[in-house]
């Protein structure tokens, strides 16, 4: 790619003269903070955006990418930040989709199909079971469907856009693999990322952008992570010292809760957990074992089959969401953007939700805009969330901005327990400082604080205390001293802590 | 009430169905593509009315027919293009084209035929009825079956090919897509807004079919809003079969059947109560079957995917 | 002068594009005239004259806009909170006539007899859309479906009272109730035109609306449970209340649009009054153009009455079959479907990107 | 404005063109034109007489129930001197308006009776046209048939005083009759009105009554198909292209329409309702009290036909009495 440049419709310069060149087989990581530019470049180069100017070549032959079929033909494929799957489908289905195998012309021959995908995913070890419906499937296996659906394209080239972010650590440690293989497969590989530690650990050369902007290329094998985030931010990033914490009284205990779900698959298998004032307390675990359920059992969302679950001193099993949050219960949901807001509704409106029940905001059912407008402005200008107006939508914040607008609005409940569910889902590497700033704030005010997170590092660097969990139940718990990647990791494969 | 009262009352209820299953099937498509088409009942409109117009003027049902077809497509294509091109509102759009619809149709009867409220004339050709070899021999079945258009038989081959086209073929698999999550159909190359216009003007042909069915099928001649709401019907069988082509046979079966065997105790109870039965029984179908529908779901998985394959 | 020049530049940005749209669907009428045979011009001048332009015809005009501006204000209540209720129409008839029956025959001071038939239609109203919202809550019965059935049953279930049991049998023909008593008819404004108090209570609903929806916790809530459920459930909002009570406000909403077309207009309650007048989805159009806020569903609704009833007197100095008035209004309408939303294409991109942010973080 | 079938001829009477004063001016108010054709008879009734008095005519079609009294009060409003509502549906706006505004004009209602001094209430009974067809149908039918049928729209108190004088007659000459009642519950819906003639006469109908306006078609459809004996309604609907239409009931609203207009246009007019029936000449049936272009049906013996004639006779007499009828609940 020579001199690309993006100018957006609305006058957005995404990308400035931007340079990129890959060669066979190699592993290119291109990084860059929240909106520098690096998702634009990708989509010029599958053909889902339009360069302003600049050109491609492929194997020394200039292309012109009117749209992705275009870009697929010329052997380029991308797995997209969000995945564009067809949930209700098979996995076999979606991978072939778009070039079905016919039978007589007109009809899908879906044994075909499954063969083809079998044979494909066998030669490229990503064991994967063609016959599940999508939906049914974790995040991963989601992934790896996507990676298959690439590699059914025939393609050599193959992008990734922040793969890793919805991804467990096994998950990732597999990806990761996953990526090695392929490129040792012949394959070439662009890797947008926003954890070094991924850039570190695969990629041969490292481009990093800022502002749309080209800042350098390095070899991997010449660089560290302290330099790379350096040249993303344009200033050093220096790794918070956390202060001992201080526990104080229990604020949250849960006793041997138990969830049956739909179809009598157990969810919860008596889970027991305390969280203090002044601590936090992290869950880990490989999504899907039912950190959600049970962060959505405490918070009121499901109801629990047994167990009980107190707050404050006063039982919350069976109580309805509001009068758990008029308790003491603050949460930062881990999916922005189907629970966390609405994404045609106002930045106001977001910002009130569970809110509008307080005197502040409310007279006997009467809401009072004007308090709510000082009040938020102040709120989004302290956590320097970047927008034009409250009225705006939800849905025109970038990921990052959002996220820190969700915590501000959850965090300014000062509740006594505060949850928090992956708040740093791709968020670039400034923007999740300061979240960890404002969560380890909230603890040093006495707040008690429960902190989910697929992030091995973050939820080892922030909690001081984790409870592993596995199948439902809680595998085990760990002191800050104690918890080491190792044996949360074997905690979280369903091994025993002395093993 | 005599078997051969009861074998005519399920003769009329089939050949009534007919218009209301080709509306059903109309909506389905729609709504498989992720389109909500309220303008069915002008759709069929246009088809009732370019029929018989077609006819008048050529003696040819068959020309007849594929003139009311293409109408239904043309009244689908405008519907097509402004809920989907121009992602202008569906419930307006479709009840302004059936209003429409049915003041041309009004304008061109007085234009064209120069008569007002209806027309019929003896020149219009009737559709040819089906006698099937064995079955027209047995007493019985012989009023079964009786005086049964092709478009009748037809209908059904139209649901089964529509089965078959959504489950079984590559097209067919691409409409669904688009109907489930239009970007990922669009990062494949496969342009959701023409998928979708496609189909509602797939439905307007059906429509179009259906709308002939009711002028040149059961009767040989055109009344101003003769199509009397059976898209609206349509709609709802389509609901009750869930958007299943072979399933909403059975519904605009069982709408057409709730239909006629009300009407036939009108002489026993007030018609104003037996009119409504057909409705009430469709929301109590609706409560059984959803009913069911829930309990299998938490039954097993597969039923999940069967609810979309 | 700048600051009007400005102004005038927002208005003209703000209007042209509604004003393109009515102008092409005139141009769409105008070829079905001349085709028909008469002048277009003469028809358009007849046709706005007789709708806006004459005092009398002002009136008419907002007399008719009553209840389609009332049921379009039963839209917005349920349709905001993402509850898609096509059942106007049969909950105020349902609810309209449980009114009138209470007016009719309940004995009392008239005070006292006007709150009870009003209250008791507003229940009846919102009974019915309930009866909707129940089976969907319990069955998963698709309420547009439901609520569409539930139209012709209580068409055809009140006009078998009407027929038989409750047959004001004074009139020879008319399936119709007795009539309500002088004293419970809603006054007139001026003296010999049928526009009347009406009006006046609807433009107060839209107010009392407008504030609901923008200023209450209520409204508040049921607008987030419309855009987005579980975030609104994440917050504490109770999802199913807000279905429950939006859907009943809506169906006592569309009661008070029947009502105040008995209690105003016909004072009595007559076979098919509102299915053939379709007032529910003249409504349910004018609320939808308007992107369901009150206030211009208000304005639309007026503006639709008015060209129901330039239409519908177009026939008075010209002989245009009365066909063909309504197909310049639904030509006009698709147009103005369309071109709204050019206005808005860049706000439903937004809304697009929004939607596969979405769709792709699951 | 122009009525159905003409329209080059209206258009000219905009409001602000000035009028001789001398120059009267009729309005009718009705149905939309078309699936009524009694509408489509007072039309024509209108277009003869402003034809031969040189009136200035308009005719409103209401495009909903609400339309009726915009209608008349925008064609008072207008300052036409007479306004006819043709159709109860107009009827109690008519009352209303005329009890309002006593003086701006003249009123006259067809087909329907309202409690108002000044409106002018001309009303029928059709029950003595139907007695008639009823008779002509028992007379078509073989003599060991006696099942009846009739499609109608709506069952109601209109509709009831069709089926009562139809079941009269027919019982008049065939008291094993029995009859079988659909109604299609809509004003358009040939193709229901056929179905329900076909059902009828698989149950063993052989003379179906068609009065389901726009659905009147249909069931002549169904006659056709199955060669039974049938019979329209408000005009003379026979046709040649079908000799099962044996006759067709008769309501003159032409006629209606004419004299109103001629006792006005001759200032003979004087309020007062007046209700029509045989012996007025406007309802009755044809072959019996009307002549008709098409040929009578083989079927309809001449000895029948008198009979059905002296049955019109007695009625004109006063010998045989419709006018009260039994309520529809009170009737075997
Ligand atoms: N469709 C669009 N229309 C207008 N501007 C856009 C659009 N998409 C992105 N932008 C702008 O282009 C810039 C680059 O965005 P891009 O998505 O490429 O950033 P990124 O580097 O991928 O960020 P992240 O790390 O958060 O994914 C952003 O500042 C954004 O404002
Ligand atoms: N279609 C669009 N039109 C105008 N502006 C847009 C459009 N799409 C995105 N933007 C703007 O681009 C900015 C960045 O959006 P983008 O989705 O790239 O965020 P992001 O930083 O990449 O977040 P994430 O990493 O979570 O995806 C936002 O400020 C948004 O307002
Ligand atoms: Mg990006
Ligand atoms: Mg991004």
């Amino acid at each position: 790619m020579k001199h690309i440049t993006k100018i957006y419709g609305n006058g957005v310069l995404a990308n400035d003269d931007m340079n990129l060149e890959l060669a066979e087989s190699e592993i290119l990581a291109v990084v860059g903070e929240n909106g520098a530019g690096k998702s634009t470049l990708m989509k010029i180069l599958y053909g889902l955006e339009h360069p302003t100017a600049g050109e491609i070549y492929i194997r020394g032959e200039k292309q012109v990418f009117k749209n992705p079929q275009d870009a697929m033909k010329s052997g380029i494929g991308m797995v997209q930040q969000n995945f564009m799957l067809l949930p209700p489908f098979t996995v076999a289905e979606n991978i072939v989709y778009g070039n079905e195998p016919r039978k007589s012309r007109f009809l899908f021959d879906r044994k075909k199909a499954k063969a083809e995908v079998d044979e494909l995913s066998e030669r490229y070890g990503l064991g994967i079971d063609s016959n599940l419906v999508v939906e049914d499937c974790p995040v991963g296996l989601q992934q790896r469907c996507e990676i298959l659906k690439v590699l059914y394209q025939n393609a050599d080239i193959i992008i990734f856009d922040e793969p890793s972010a919805v991804l467990t650590p096994q998950e990732v440690d597999s990806l990761l693999d996953t990526l090695r293989n392929l490129a040792k497969a012949g394959k070439s590989i662009i890797l947008i990322t926003h954890k070094l530690n991924e850039v570190m650990a695969v990629s041969d050369r490292c481009i990093v952008m800022r502002g749309g902007k080209h800042i350098a290329t390095v070899k991997t094998s010449e660089t560290s992570t302290k330099e790379l985030s350096a040249m993303m931010v344009g200033r050093e990033i220096v790794d918070a010292k956390i202060p001992q914490a201080t526990p104080g009284k229990t604020v949250l205990e849960v006793n041997d809760l138990v969830k049956t779900g739909e179809a009598g698959k157990p969810i919860l298998k008596g889970c027991s957990l305390h969280v203090n004032e002044g601590e936090i307390v992290g869950i880990a675990g490989v999504s899907g074992n039912g950190q959600t359920e049970l962060l959505h059992t405490i918070v009121g969302l499901m109801q629990a089959d047994s167990g009980n679950i107190v707050l404050d001193g006063k039982e919350i099993g069976g109580l309805d969401v509001r009068s758990i949050r008029e308790t003491g219960c603050a949460y930062v949901p881990e999916d922005r953007n189907t629970m966390g807001c609405a994404l045609k509704a106002t930045l106001s409106e977001t910002m009130l939700m569970a809110h509008q029940y307080e005197e502040m905001f409310n007279h006997k059912g009467i809401l009072k805009h004007k308090t709510a407008a000082e009040r938020f402005t102040a709120l989004l200008e302290q956590y320097d969330v970047k927008y034009s107006t409250l009225s705006q939508l939800s849905g025109e914040l970038s990921g990052g901005n959002l996220q820190k607008l969700i915590v501000a609005r959850e965090m300014s409940h000062h509740a006594k327990l505060l949850i928090v569910s992956e708040p740093t889902r791709g968020v670039d590497i400034g923007a999740m400082e300061f979240i960890h700033n404002q969560i380890l704030k909230q603890r040093a005010e006495g707040g008690a604080i429960l902190l989910v997170s697929s992030d091995l590092t973050e939820l080892l660097k922030l909690s001081d205390r984790i409870y592993v969990m596995y199948d439902g139940f809680i595998n085990g718990e760990l002191k800050r001293a104690e918890a080491k990647p190792e044996n949360v990791g074997i905690l979280m494969m369903g091994g025993s802590a002395d093993d | 009430m005599d078997i051969n009262y009861v074998l005519s009352v399920v003769n009329s209820a089939l050949r009534s169905t007919t218009p209301i299953l080709l509306a059903a099937l109309a909506s389905a498509i729609c709504t498989r593509s992720g389109v909500f088409n309220v303008a069915l009942e002008g759709q069929m409109l246009i088809g009732s009315f370019v029929g018989i117009a077609v006819n008048w003027v050529t003696h040819s049902p068959t020309l007849a027919v594929l003139a009311a077809i293409v109408a239904g497509g043309l009244v689908g294509a405008l519907v097509g293009i402004l809920q989907v091109r121009y992602n202008a509102a569906d419930m307006v759009v479709g009840t302004s084209v059936n209003l429409l619809v049915g003041a041309l149709t009004a304008i061109l009867l007085f234009v064209v035929f120069g008569v007002k409220g209806g027309f019929k004339d003896p020149a219009l050709v009737p559709l040819p009825k089906v006698k099937l070899p064995v079955i027209s021999e047995i007493p019985y079945l012989s009023t079964l079956f009786n005086n049964l258009s092709p478009l009748d038989y037809l209908s059904y081959v139209i649901a089964i090919v529509m089965y078959i086209y959504l489950f079984k073929t590559v097209k067919g698999y691409h409409l669904l897509s688009v109907g489930v999550k239009r970007e990922a159909a669009e990062s494949m190359g496969i342009s959701a807004v023409k998928t979708r216009i496609a189909a509602v003007i797939a439905s307007g042909c059906l429509c179009g079919y259906g709308g002939v069915a009711l002028s040149m099928g059961q009767v040989t001649l055109f009344a101003e809003n003769m199509t009397a709401g059976r898209g609206f019907i349509g709609m709802a069988a389509c609901n009750l079969g869930k958007n299943n082509p072979i399933a909403i046979i059975f519904a605009s079966l069982f709408f057409g059947f709730s239909d006629a065997f009300a009407a036939t105790t009108q002489n026993t109870i007030p018609s104003q109560l037996t009119q409504s039965v057909p409705y009430i029984a469709t929301i109590l179908a609706l409560i059984v079957f959803s009913r069911k529908r829930k309990k299998k779901a938490t039954k097993t998985e597969e039923s999940k995917a069967e609810a979309v394959s | 002068m700048t600051k009007i020049k400005n102004a005038a530049l927002h208005m003209f940005k703000v209007l042209w594009q509604p004003f393109l749209a009515i102008f092409l669907g005139l141009i769409v009428g105008a070829i079905v005239i001349l085709i028909v045979g008469h002048n277009p011009i003469t028809v358009y001048i007849t046709m706005f004259q007789k709708s806006f332009f004459t005092l009398h015809y002002l009136l008419q005009s907002l007399t008719r806009s009553v209840p389609i501006l009332v049921c379009s204000l039963a839209i917005v209540a349920s349709w905001r909170a993402g509850y898609i209720n096509l059942g106007v129409e049969g909950q105020m008839t349902v609810g309209s006539f449980v009114g009138t029956l209470v007016a009719v025959y309940m004995p009392g001071p008239t005070f006292v007899v006007i709150i009870a038939a009003v209250l008791c239609g507003m229940m009846a109203g919102a009974a019915y859309s309930l009866f909707a919202a129940f089976i969907y809550d319990k069955f998963n019965v698709s309420i547009v479906i439901s609520t569409l059935m539930m139209n012709y049953i209580a068409t055809y279930i009140t006009t078998y009272f009407i027929t038989f049991s409750l047959r004001d049998t004074s009139s020879v023909y008319a399936i119709q109730t007795k009539e309500i008593a002088m004293a419970m008819r809603l006054p007139r404004i001026l003296p010999g035109k049928p526009f009347n108090l009406g009006f006046f209570i609807a433009i107060a609903l839209v107010i009392l609306l407008m504030f609901v929806v923008s200023k209450t916790k209520f409204g508040y809530e049921s607008k987030m449970t419309g855009l987005n459920p579980v975030f609104a459930q994440y917050g504490g909002v109770k999802k199913t209340r807000v279905m429950y009570s939006t859907m009943a406000l809506s169906g006592a909403i569309a009661a008070c649009a029947g009502m105040l077309e008995i209690f105003g207009i016909k004072f009595r309650f007559v076979e098919s009054m509102f299915t053939s007048t379709g007032y529910a989805w003249t409504g349910l159009m004018a609320a939808l153009i308007s992107g369901l806020h009150p206030i211009g569903a208000g304005f639309t609704s007026i503006f639709l009455a008015g060209m129901q009833v330039g239409g519908q007197n177009i026939q008075l100095s010209t002989g245009i079959p009365v066909q063909v008035a309504t197909l310049i209004q639904s030509s006009i309408i698709l147009f103005v479907s369309v071109q709204l939303f050019a206005n808005w294409r860049k706000k439903s991109k937004l809304k697009a990107a929004a939607d596969s942010k979405k769709a792709g973080d699951e | 404005g122009a009525p159905a079938g003409k329209p080059a001829e209206g258009g000219s009477a905009g409001a602000g063109t000035d009028k001789p004063a001398e120059k009267k001016r009729i309005a009718l108010v009705c149905d939309v034109a078309g699936t009524q054709v009694f509408v489509l008879s007072m039309i024509d009734g209108l277009n003869a007489a402003a034809e031969k008095f040189g009136f200035e005519k308009t005719v409103v079609e209401c495009a909903d129930s609400a339309a009726y009294e915009d209608a008349i009060r925008a064609v008072v409003e207008e300052g036409y001197d007479l306004v006819v509502v043709g159709g109860w549906q107009g009827g109690e706006a008519l009352g209303k308006i005329a009890k309002e505004m006593p003086d701006k004009a003249h009123y006259a209602l067809i087909d329907s009776e309202v409690d108002a001094e000044n409106v002018k209430c001309i009303f029928y009974r059709e029950q003595e046209g139907a007695y008639l067809v009823g008779m002509i149908a028992a007379s078509v039918m073989d003599k060991d048939q006696h099942k009846y049928g009739a499609v109608h729209v709506n069952q109601g108190p209109g509709s009831w005083k069709w089926r009562y004088g139809f079941q009269e007659g027919v019982k008049k000459i065939d008291p094993e009759a029995t009859f079988t009642f659909n109604y299609t519950g809509s004003f358009n819906d040939p193709a229901k009105a056929k179905e329900f003639a076909l059902q009828q006469y698989a149950a063993g109908a052989r003379f179906i009554n068609a009065a389901a306006a726009g659905g009147d078609i249909g069931v002549f459809e169904a006659a056709l198909e199955k060669k039974f004996c049938t019979s329209g309604q408000d005009v003379d609907l026979t046709n040649p292209d079908n000799p099962y239409i044996v006759t067709s009931q008769i309501k003159d609203t032409k006629a209606t329409m004419e004299y109103l207009c001629d006792l006005f246009m001759n200032n003979k007019w004087a309020p007062g309702n007046e209700e029509w029936g045989i012996s007025e000449g406007v309802i009755g049936a044809v072959y019996v009290t009307h002549e008709s272009k098409n040929p009578m049906s083989e079927k309809l013996s001449p000895e029948a036909l008198e009979a059905v004639k002296q049955a019109a006779e007695d009625i004109r007499s006063g010998k045989l009495n419709l006018k009260e009828m039994p309520a529809e609940e009170d009737y075997k």
